[in-house]
């Protein structure tokens, strides 16, 4: 199959296609190549080394930001030059390649293909790798896998960086399974434990599952645009230069399900909470701000296979699989880190239910929304984890148990409330945060592409994602401090306080145990410390008042005031309400297909004539508009925009009363979960008030007490109205169906593969097949057993036999010559 | 047929011969069935000389007397050595190698 | 009348002799009675010379058939085309008399130690090889039967060579009462073949069987049969092997090597020559007929090895399975273009075949000096106190296996491209099972090798083991050869290449 | 090219092991030290004739043979001693050389325990001569001969200095694979004699095969067929392996893993497909429904064992299940696939079973459920074998990769000109093989877990047991310490024996143009071959 290229016809007709070029943007290859190497020199070199290899890690890390802000720097100034008249800013992605490997007919390509999507991935991944590297070194200190540790995350920050600027669906291929490794080796890596040993594999097999999809569809790719080039395949599919929209469909379906699995999508997110086994910087990185969304990257990247093939944006298209799976996610990710106890879990489950966000806003057409959700989720999601963190290694004693370490310490550790604060408020979407810019994209989308049902769901999960992340904020930084906090914040810890609120209210008992029967990642992260000093030897740490410190090391709270800023601040690169485009712009050219901006309704311009029914006609149309493609193409005179019958909508226009649903949900979610909490929690924190002994005591004094506190008549609302009557039941359903049904049959799809594997030996294998290979051993054996009677020995039946042979032997063979 | 009746005579000859050396358990007996069934080939290379009128066969037949002479007398004196050795010449009784 | 006959005697022409031609045959003769007048003067104490002798003519007679293989340029016919020389019968010549010579080597100890009759045992020896040297050159069915008992008598008395000893009185008179009758069986078919065509020359029984084009008599049907079962025998095929067990197993080692290897060989010459020459176009006969003794004998040989626990009774069932693996080619003489590499298959197969399995059998006598005992389990751990005879073992089973590049492999390729070339449905399913019995024929070998690499010391005797020279130099040849010409197997096979047997007789 | 270079190095390269053999049969057996040396120096100047070889191979013709020896051997039969190299052969001789060089370097601390290192030695440097001349032969007798070379010695190494049940295991791999070659050699023959019986030079019948009737080819490929799947082995004549594998000493499971299999792949891919090509079209869907049997039927043989040895064993069956996969597409991405497949499976099950060796030597046994935290007491071997583990499932990066993933790409693209009515089998059939891949992780991590992972069990600890405590085993310095019994670390000579394995893995992995660039020229004309003998 020879192709004709795209970039080539492109390049020829010269217009509006600018040049970008630079000496970063030419050599960004690099950014990769360098931690690769310091991986290995940590590998050799790590353990002779003062600081254990860190350095190496680090220093790699810091190279890489510099290239990939220096590729960033010359990028920028490269679309803005090439500003063009229709108000695209049209520059021609950067490609060098060298031959990978090559088999007969096929070339397949090494190097890097920049673009304004894999710049924005590139610095993102550089960036927030330096920070949590940075933030690592305190936080694993005397780790007894120190080095190792820092291969791993060096590894890993290389295979993302591969994979985003990979030219080629290989090297994509490459880089994420690299990643699915280094996954692998830092959740395990205390993998003394077995829970985070089986955490580890299972995160492995169940992104593995995904990964059949991956390589199925490449080779699907391969089957239908002969190329694995990504410019090429983006460039002929948005072209409609295929021969079955049936095939492209199927292959887009097969992509999908490798995204699934990485980026924790339902049903295969079961593996990501059980990730939290990981050190939590590890959580942030991977399992939150870079890796999982590496599903979400390769739907963005290679867009047009999936526009086209899943008829995104087809006129009359209410759902797809894309969105359809993503807002399914959304939403039970929201319902299920509402029971959370753990305040890894909860972020574990919003990131679920954020990377649904994303997920949606592809399956809706919202590619810059869902590509800028990326990029501001990774900077709150990633300060959040590491402000969990560093509650837990300042002030709880490596737990992440919110409601027995947790409480109160907002006062002692100002620097991580602030940026834990700022973060919530971020991915809570609360207006001119970086996370409102980007959520409102999505939601917006969805309503104005007539998606509505997403639109609704992405309003709910608004208010879900307020709910619980104000009854974890609430947990964690407010009430009174519990257990290890209560000795990190020098208040006499009150032992039996939860063993006394349990008995006495055995809802919220149940609420607060019950539903968590794996304590898999019940993680105390001190086992990755040597016991001896893993408190009293960190002098800087961990003690009780009057020596605690106030808030962590600068290592950490450097890299949480950085985020910080960058969850509100990355958010005013593009933001609609503010008429700012700057994003939109650098990256729309990576879509790979046109913008419609004639019409909001993307595609319905092309295919209006053709009426209602989906796929049939988009593949007529798809099969008219070859000709003209081709012979435009060979004319030399096709330039980018015309290209094919598939064009991606452009952006509603920002209107705050579009934006106001879910600003008003947002806020009712976090008012109703704070009041909620406060009833919930606090009152019940608090033995000092005789009013709550009394409502522990007789029913109708507290419900008078409820009505009397008027506040409280909310937070009854809450109590019986939501919490038990709703959201606990469905919450509590949603967790138990999560944790038997799906996560049950992630769990016995394994246990049954071993046994069908048992049962296959030893039955098929064993049995049949060597058994008739031993058989035949057997029976040559035995027969030869059956035949000596024959040598009796004795002369006269040697010569019975003898003549006997022969006279046979005679008289069938007069027979046979008669 | 002339030769026929020689033919007939000689293949009842050498019948006799096979049921002997099938039959009989002394060896000696063996022997003598044998001798009958090289006696029977004898005549049969004689009638054949005869009926295609060429000397071949009788000079054959020469060559076969001489050896089967010098066949029984290896015959005899293997059979007196087992008689010697087992004081028994049943052949019967010869299987000590089997299987 | 004096004068009558001293004019026919005038008259009379000596037949034109090829002194040249038949001097291997003639040093054998004069050597015979060299070593029988010998041995009547010569004192007990230096019989061994009798051996040393014997050996001597054995190579004697080897030199004038290297003079006539180096001279060579054409076919040397006696006796009205009755007695031939050329290539095929030169290269199988010096087979028997290379067969003897190990021989003489192999039995030079066991001899003197045994204190058995030296003299007669290498009388006999010498003309049993004089029969098969003869056989290789006859050409007619009276010098066929004349070798063939020639070659013969002598071998039943060596069986029961040992005659104090019941085991080989037991070996003895088996093979000879089964050799007789089987004889017996060979000259009635003889005589019917005599009387349907009307000669004994094989050429011209050739023709006239060739002018029934196809449709043969009952007779000649029988006759072509019965001389097959008679070779048949001597070849041990199954069905008509029976002896060959028992009598390898009583007879004494040397012997047993003997019979294993010369007389097999005669008797695959023999029938060669009658398929070849002399009833090649009744192949309506023997092909069907060879086909299923050939099958027969490597299936039954093999799964019957298979069994055993004695090593000689093993090699002797081995023997009877190679048997089948040389016969399986002479089914399909007539098919296809088969019949010229049938002819070599079946000569450098005879040739490789004797090299490998006289080594084993001298290994086996080497080792049973030791242990004595004759079962498979005393060679346990033989590589570890006699490292040498366990790689020489090796080496022998290995090529009885078929393993390149020891010898046999390449005369079973050599079978293989026979039936191949063959290029019926019929040879295809021939060399399918002679395949699969290769495999089966692996599982007893490698019982041996597991044996001696594999398994302790049964006796924990690990004194290493006194070879006599004589057995050494036998052993030396037998190895070179088998790798050699496993390597170079164009050294011989030059010689089977030969459109004479049939070419220059007119078959 | 000066004559000298095409005529000589590849027969030296062959038969310079045979030198070793012969100085050594002359030296007595108590000098274990010298034997050791001898066939290590031997080992080492084959290998360095190897490199030679390397740097006068002309890159820029891969496509065609080269250093080209052509003598007549066998003149009766018209069988030549006809040799040459080419981008297929080149990778695999090649590394023939090295595996058994470093093989020989492992032995120096690791002889097995039956002793006798000079007749250990012996028969692995006649087995390279046998492995190295199948890749080299140009002829079918010659490689037959080459072929079965490999089968004695390969018999001794296991049933000599093999494991508990090594004698069974032994005489089953013999005899499988007379099987199997007895069938070969009566195909070999039928192909001879089909093409008007002139020449067994593979030349020769690439182009005469393709003449044979369809019928006939299949027939002739059926034998093939059998005689080369046994060696692969494909399902569902593989069982031989489990068990040589298990039992082999670590030495011969690793010549086995790395060499030895892939004289069955590669008697596909250069014999039976270009000189059968419409043979090969009618079986390409039976070989390919019978490896992706294999991968799957593997992985679940895998899951199911407790033999750590056995278990990768049992992989090899899976493996060399995509390796066929690839083959059977007829296509240049599938041959190139397979080939890289062959090489990268040795390499990296070589290591898997050289890490088995190394932890039977230390545990004394390979039960899965006895090992446990290797990571504590032998933490480099654990990373050795988490690594090897890693490659082995096919990561991206590592050489493993390259074998399995061209394969799927290659099997949903089947040749559509000799299998273009397939294509929706081909298409399923890279589904269920896709399928394979996660099983791969499966067995493997799972492996890894339970042997690596956790605290060592207690009664593999030197102290008392619980004395250890998570402490002391912090850091890497102090095992050391605990050397009183055989429980130690990588010693220097089983890194000097590995790294060539692990750099080969990694660069392999890393950039696989390295082969591929090789290959890749004559597998285009391979196919080349096949296509226009089935057109």
């Amino acid at each position: 199959m020879s192709q004709p290229s795209m970039l080539l016809a492109a390049e020829e007709s010269g217009h509006a296609i600018g040049e970008a070029s630079g000496w970063f943007l030419e050599n960004a290859w690099l950014i990769p190549v360098i931690p690769a190497v310091a991986f290995f020199l940590i590998l050799f070199f790590g353990k002779k080394l003062p600081r254990g290899g860190s350095e190496f890690g680090l220093a790699a890390m810091l190279g890489s930001l510099v290239i990939a802000a220096g590729a960033t720097w010359q990028w920028i100034s490269s679309t803005t030059s090439h500003y063009d008249e229709a108000g695209n800013y049209e520059v021609e992605p950067v490609i060098r390649e060298i031959v990978w490997w090559q088999s007969g007919p096929y070339e397949f390509g090494l190097g890097q293909h920049i673009d304004g999507l894999a710049i924005m991935a590139l610095l993102l991944v550089a960036f927030i790798s330096t920070l949590v590297q940075l933030y690592s070194t305190e936080y694993v200190n005397g780790d007894r896998r120190y080095t190792h540790y820092f291969a791993a995350l060096t590894l890993f920050s290389s295979g993302m960086l591969a994979m985003v600027l990979a030219p080629d669906m290989v090297q994509l291929i490459l880089g994420w399974e690299i990643m699915g490794l280094c996954s692998f080796m830092l959740i395990g890596h205390w993998w003394e434990e077995q829970a985070n040993s089986k955490a580890a594999l299972k995160a492995f097999f169940t992104v593995r599952v995904g990964d059949m999809g991956l390589l199925v569809g490449t080779a699907m790719l391969l089957a239908i645009f002969g190329t694995l080039q990504i410019s090429e395949i983006n460039a002929l599919a948005a072209a409609g230069e295929f021969d079955s929209q049936n095939m492209l469909m199927w292959t887009a379906v097969a992509l999908f399900i490798a995204c699934i699995g990485k980026s924790g999508q339902f049903p295969l997110h079961t593996w990501l909470p059980d990730a939290m086994a990981g050190p939590t910087p590890v959580s942030s990185l991977l399992h939150s701000s870079t890796m999982v969304v590496a599903g979400v990257f390769l739907v963005a990247r290679i867009y047009p296979v999936f526009h086209v093939g899943l008829d995104i944006n087809a006129a009359g298209q209410s759902v797809n699989l894309i969105a359809a799976i993503g807002g399914i996610t959304l939403l039970v990710a929201a319902a299920l880190a509402f029971v959370q106890n753990d305040i890894k879990k909860v972020l574990a489950y919003s990131t679920v239910s954020q990377l649904g966000y994303m997920m949606m806003g592809l399956g809706v057409g919202a590619w810059t929304g869902a590509v800028f959700h990326i990029f501001t989720h990774a900077f709150f999601k990633c300060c959040l984890f590491l402000a969990a963190g560093s509650i837990s290694h300042t002030a709880a004693h490596h737990s992440f148990d919110m409601k027995k370490d947790m409480g109160g310490i907002w006062k002692k550790m100002p620097v991580t409330f602030g940026a834990w604060m700022v973060s919530t408020a971020a991915l809570m979407g609360i207006p001119f945060t970086a996370g409102f810019f980007s959520k409102d994209e999505i939601i917006d989308s969805a309503k104005h592409f007539e998606y509505t049902w997403f639109y609704y769901a992405g309003i709910i999960g608004a208010f879900m994602t307020a709910a619980y992340m104000t009854r974890a904020t609430y947990l964690t930084f407010f009430g009174k401090p519990r257990g290890a906090a209560a000795h990190y914040m020098g208040v006499e810890h009150d032992t039996h306080g939860e063993v006394h609120e349990h008995s006495a209210h055995p809802d919220e008992a149940e609420h607060a145990d019950g539903h968590i029967p794996d304590h898999t990642v019940d993680a105390h992260d001190d086992h990755g410390h040597d016991d001896d000093h893993a408190h009293d030897g960190h002098a800087t740490h961990g003690r009780p008042l009057p020596f605690a410190p106030f808030d962590s090391p600068w290592k950490i709270t450097a890299p949480l005031i950085i985020l910080a800023a960058l969850a509100v601040g990355a958010g005013y690169l593009n933001a609609p309400a503010l008429k700012i485009y700057w994003f939109e712009h650098q990256t729309e050219s990576s879509i790979g297909l046109p913008i419609d901006h004639g019409d909001d309704h993307g595609g319905e311009e092309t295919e209006e004539p053709h009426g209602d029914e989906e796929a049939l006609v988009v593949s007529e149309v798809a099969a008219g508009a070859n000709g003209p493609f081709a012979s435009a193409a060979e004319g030399g005179d096709h330039s980018y925009e015309p290209s094919g019958p598939y064009a991606v909508p452009a952006p509603p226009v920002f209107t705050w009363a579009n934006a106001a649903p879910g600003l008003i949900l947002v806020a009712l979610g976090i008012l109703v979960s704070w009041f909620a909490s406060l009833a919930v929690f606090a009152r019940r924190k608090n033995p000092f008030s005789p009013f709550v002994g009394l409502t522990t005591r007789s029913r109708p004094i507290g419900a008078l007490h409820s009505f009397l506190v008027n506040k409280l008549y909310l937070d009854h609302l809450y109590e019986k109205v939501i919490v038990r009557a709703v959201a606990h039941p469905i919450a509590k359903a949603a967790y138990w169906f999560n944790q038997n049904v799906i996560d049950g049959i992630v769990n016995t799809v394994g246990t049954v593969t071993r046994r069908l594997g048992g049962w296959v030996y030893r039955n098929i294998d064993q049995r049949v097949v060597d058994g008739a290979v031993n058989a035949s051993g057997t029976a040559a054996s035995e027969s030869g057993h059956a035949l000596q009677p024959v040598q009796s020995g004795k002369v006269n039946q040697y010569g019975a036999l003898l003549f006997g042979a022969a006279g046979i032997g005679a008289i069938l063979l007069i027979i046979l010559n008669g | 047929m002339y030769a026929f009746n020689f033919l007939l005579l000689s293949a009842a000859l050498f019948s006799f011969g096979i049921y002997g050396v099938i039959a009989r358990k002394n060896a000696v007996m063996v022997l003598m069935s044998i001798e009958l069934i090289l006696n029977s080939v004898n005549l049969n290379l004689v009638a054949f000389a005869l009926m295609n009128n060429s000397i071949d066969g009788h000079v054959f037949a020469l060559f076969v007397i001489a050896i089967a002479a010098a066949e029984v007398g290896v015959g005899l004196a293997m059979v007196l050595m087992i008689y010697r050795n087992r004081r028994s010449i049943a052949l019967d009784e010869l299987s000590e190698m089997k299987g | 009348m004096i004068a009558t006959l001293l004019a026919q005697a005038a008259e009379w022409t000596r037949p034109d002799i090829d002194w040249h031609g038949i001097a291997p045959e003639l040093v054998l003769v004069v050597g015979i009675n060299l070593v029988l007048l010998i041995d009547l003067w010569i004192d007990q104490s230096k019989k061994w010379m009798i051996a040393s002798l014997t050996g001597f003519i054995m190579l004697g007679a080897l030199v004038p058939v290297v003079t006539l293989a180096v001279v060579g340029d054409d076919v040397r016919s006696m006796f009205f085309d009755r007695y031939v020389v050329d290539d095929y019968a030169l290269i199988l010549k010096a087979l028997f008399l290379l067969v003897g010579y190990l021989i003489v080597l192999m039995s030079q100890t066991e001899l003197e130690e045994g204190g058995y009759y030296q003299g007669e045992y290498y009388v006999m020896l010498l003309v049993s090889v004089l029969g098969m040297v003869a056989m290789a050159s006859s050409r007619d069915l009276v010098s066929i039967f004349v070798s063939l008992e020639l070659l013969s008598i002598p071998a039943y008395m060596m069986a029961a060579w040992r005659k104090r000893d019941v085991k080989s009185n037991e070996a003895g008179v088996k093979y000879y009462l089964l050799g007789v009758f089987a004889s017996g069986v060979l000259l009635y078919g003889m005589s019917y073949l005599y009387g349907t065509t009307g000669s004994t020359k094989l050429t011209e029984i050739g023709t006239a069987l060739a002018d029934t084009e196809g449709s043969l008599l009952a007779m000649q049907v029988i006759a072509v049969a019965f001389v097959i079962v008679g070779f048949g025998f001597k070849v041990s095929a199954v069905p008509f092997h029976t002896w060959a067990p028992d009598t390898y197993q009583g007879a004494p080692l040397p012997v047993t090597a003997f019979l294993s290897v010369g007389s097999k060989a005669a008797g695959f010459v023999g029938l060669m020559s009658l398929l070849f020459v002399g009833l090649y176009a009744a192949d309506g006969v023997y092909e069907p007929f060879i086909f299923v003794l050939a099958a027969l004998t490597m299936t039954v040989g093999n799964v019957l090895a298979l069994r055993q626990t004695n090593i000689v009774r093993m090699l002797a069932y081995s023997s009877v399975s190679q048997g089948g693996f040389i016969l399986m080619p002479l089914a399909v003489i007539a098919s296809g273009d088969a019949a010229e590499s049938a002819l070599k298959a079946v000569v450098i197969y005879l040739l490789i075949y004797a090299l490998s399995n006289l080594g084993a059998f001298a290994v086996v006598m080497a080792v049973s000096r030791k242990t004595k005992s004759g079962e498979i389990s005393s060679f346990g751990g033989l590589i570890q106190y006699s490292p040498g005879l366990g790689v020489l073992m090796t080496i022998f089973v290995a090529s009885l296996t078929g393993i390149p590049p020891l010898g046999i492999w390449i005369a079973k390729l050599a079978s293989f491209r026979a039936l191949i070339d063959a290029a019926t449905g019929i040879a295809y399913t021939l060399a399918i099972i002679a395949a699969i019995n290769t495999v089966i024929s692996a599982a007893y070998y490698m019982k041996v090798l597991r044996e001696i690499w594999m398994r302790p010391v049964p006796d924990g005797d690990t004194s290493e083991i006194v070879v006599p020279q004589p057995i050494w130099a036998a052993l030396g040849i037998c190895t070179v050869g088998t790798i050699v010409l496993g390597l170079f197997p164009g050294l011989v096979m030059r010689f089977a290449d030969l459109p004479d047997l049939t070419g220059a007789l007119g078959g | 090219m000066d004559p000298f270079k095409n005529n000589e190095l590849l027969t030296i390269g062959t038969f310079l092991p045979l030198v070793g053999v012969v100085i050594m049969m002359f030296i007595s057996a108590a000098e274990e030290q010298l034997h050791k040396m001898i066939a290590i120096v031997t080992a080492g100047a084959t290998l360095v004739v190897g490199i030679i070889t390397l740097l006068q191979y002309d890159y820029d013709a891969s496509g065609q043979l080269q250093f080209v020896v052509n003598e007549e051997w066998i003149s009766v039969i018209n069988s030549n001693y006809n040799i040459g190299l080419d981008g297929i052969s080149l990778p695999l001789y090649f590394l023939s050389m090295v595996v058994t060089f470093l093989v020989a370097l492992y032995t120096y601390d690791n002889m097995p325990d039956a002793g006798s290192p000079k007749m250990f030695l012996m028969l692995m440097l006649i087995l390279q001569v046998g492995m190295a001349g199948s890749f080299i032969a140009q002829d079918l007798i010659l490689f037959f001969v080459f072929f079965e070379i490999v089968l004695l010695p390969m018999y001794f190494m296991i049933g000599v200095w093999g494991g508990e049940d090594r004698q069974y295991a032994s005489l089953k791999f013999f005899l499988y694979t007379m099987f199997g070659s007895a069938l070969m050699l009566v195909a070999f023959l039928a192909i001879y004699y089909n093409t008007g019986a002139e020449s067994f030079a593979f030349q020769h019948l690439y182009e005469a095969g393709a003449g044979i009737g369809r019928n006939t080819q299949i027939w002739i490929f059926t034998g093939m067929f059998i005689g080369f799947a046994v060696k692969v082995p494909m399902f569902p004549f593989h069982t031989w392996l489990p068990d040589a594998h298990t039992q082999a000493p670590t030495q011969g499971s690793v010549i086995l893993a790395a060499i030895l299999l892939k004289l069955g792949t590669y008697g596909f891919v250069r014999i039976a497909l270009p000189m059968l090509p419409q043979g090969a079209e009618a079986w390409a869907p039976v070989i390919a429904v019978l490896a992706v049997i294999g991968i799957i039927y593997g992985a679940l043989g895998c899951l199911a064992q407790t033999d750590m040895k056995r278990l990768i064993a049992f992989s090899s069956v899976a493996h060399m299940g995509f390796v066929m996969l690839g083959i059977s597409t007829l296509t240049v991405t599938g041959i190139n696939a397979a080939l890289f497949g062959m090489v990268a499976h040795g390499l990296i099950t070589g290591m898997l079973f050289f890490i088995a060796g190394s932890v039977k030597h230390r545990y004394h046994t390979l039960e899965i459920s006895r090992l446990s935290g290797m990571l504590i007491q032998v933490p480099k071997l654990g990373w050795l074998l988490g690594f090897s583990a890693m490659a082995s499932l096919g990561l991206p990066g590592l050489a493993g990769f390259w074998g399995e993933f061209p394969a799927l790409l290659a099997s949903w693209n089947p040749n559509d000109a000799i299998l273009g009515d397939q294509l929706e089998l081909y298409r399923v059939l890279t589904v269920i093989a896709a399928l394979g891949t996660v099983l791969a992780a499966a067995y493997l991590l799972w492996l890894y877990q339970r042997t690596a992972f956790g605290n060592p069990s207690p009664e593999f600890m030197p102290e008392a047991p619980a004395a250890r405590s998570l402490s002391a085993a912090a850091n890497d310095e102090h095992h050391d310490h605990h050397a009183a019994d055989d429980i130690h670390d990588v010693t220097p000579l089983e890194w000097i024996a590995w790294t060539p394995f692990l750099v080969a893995i990694v660069v392999f992995g890393v950039y696989p143009q390295l082969m591929f660039e090789i290959m890749d020229p004559a597998v285009v004309e391979l196919v080349n071959v096949i296509e226009a003998g089935v057109g």
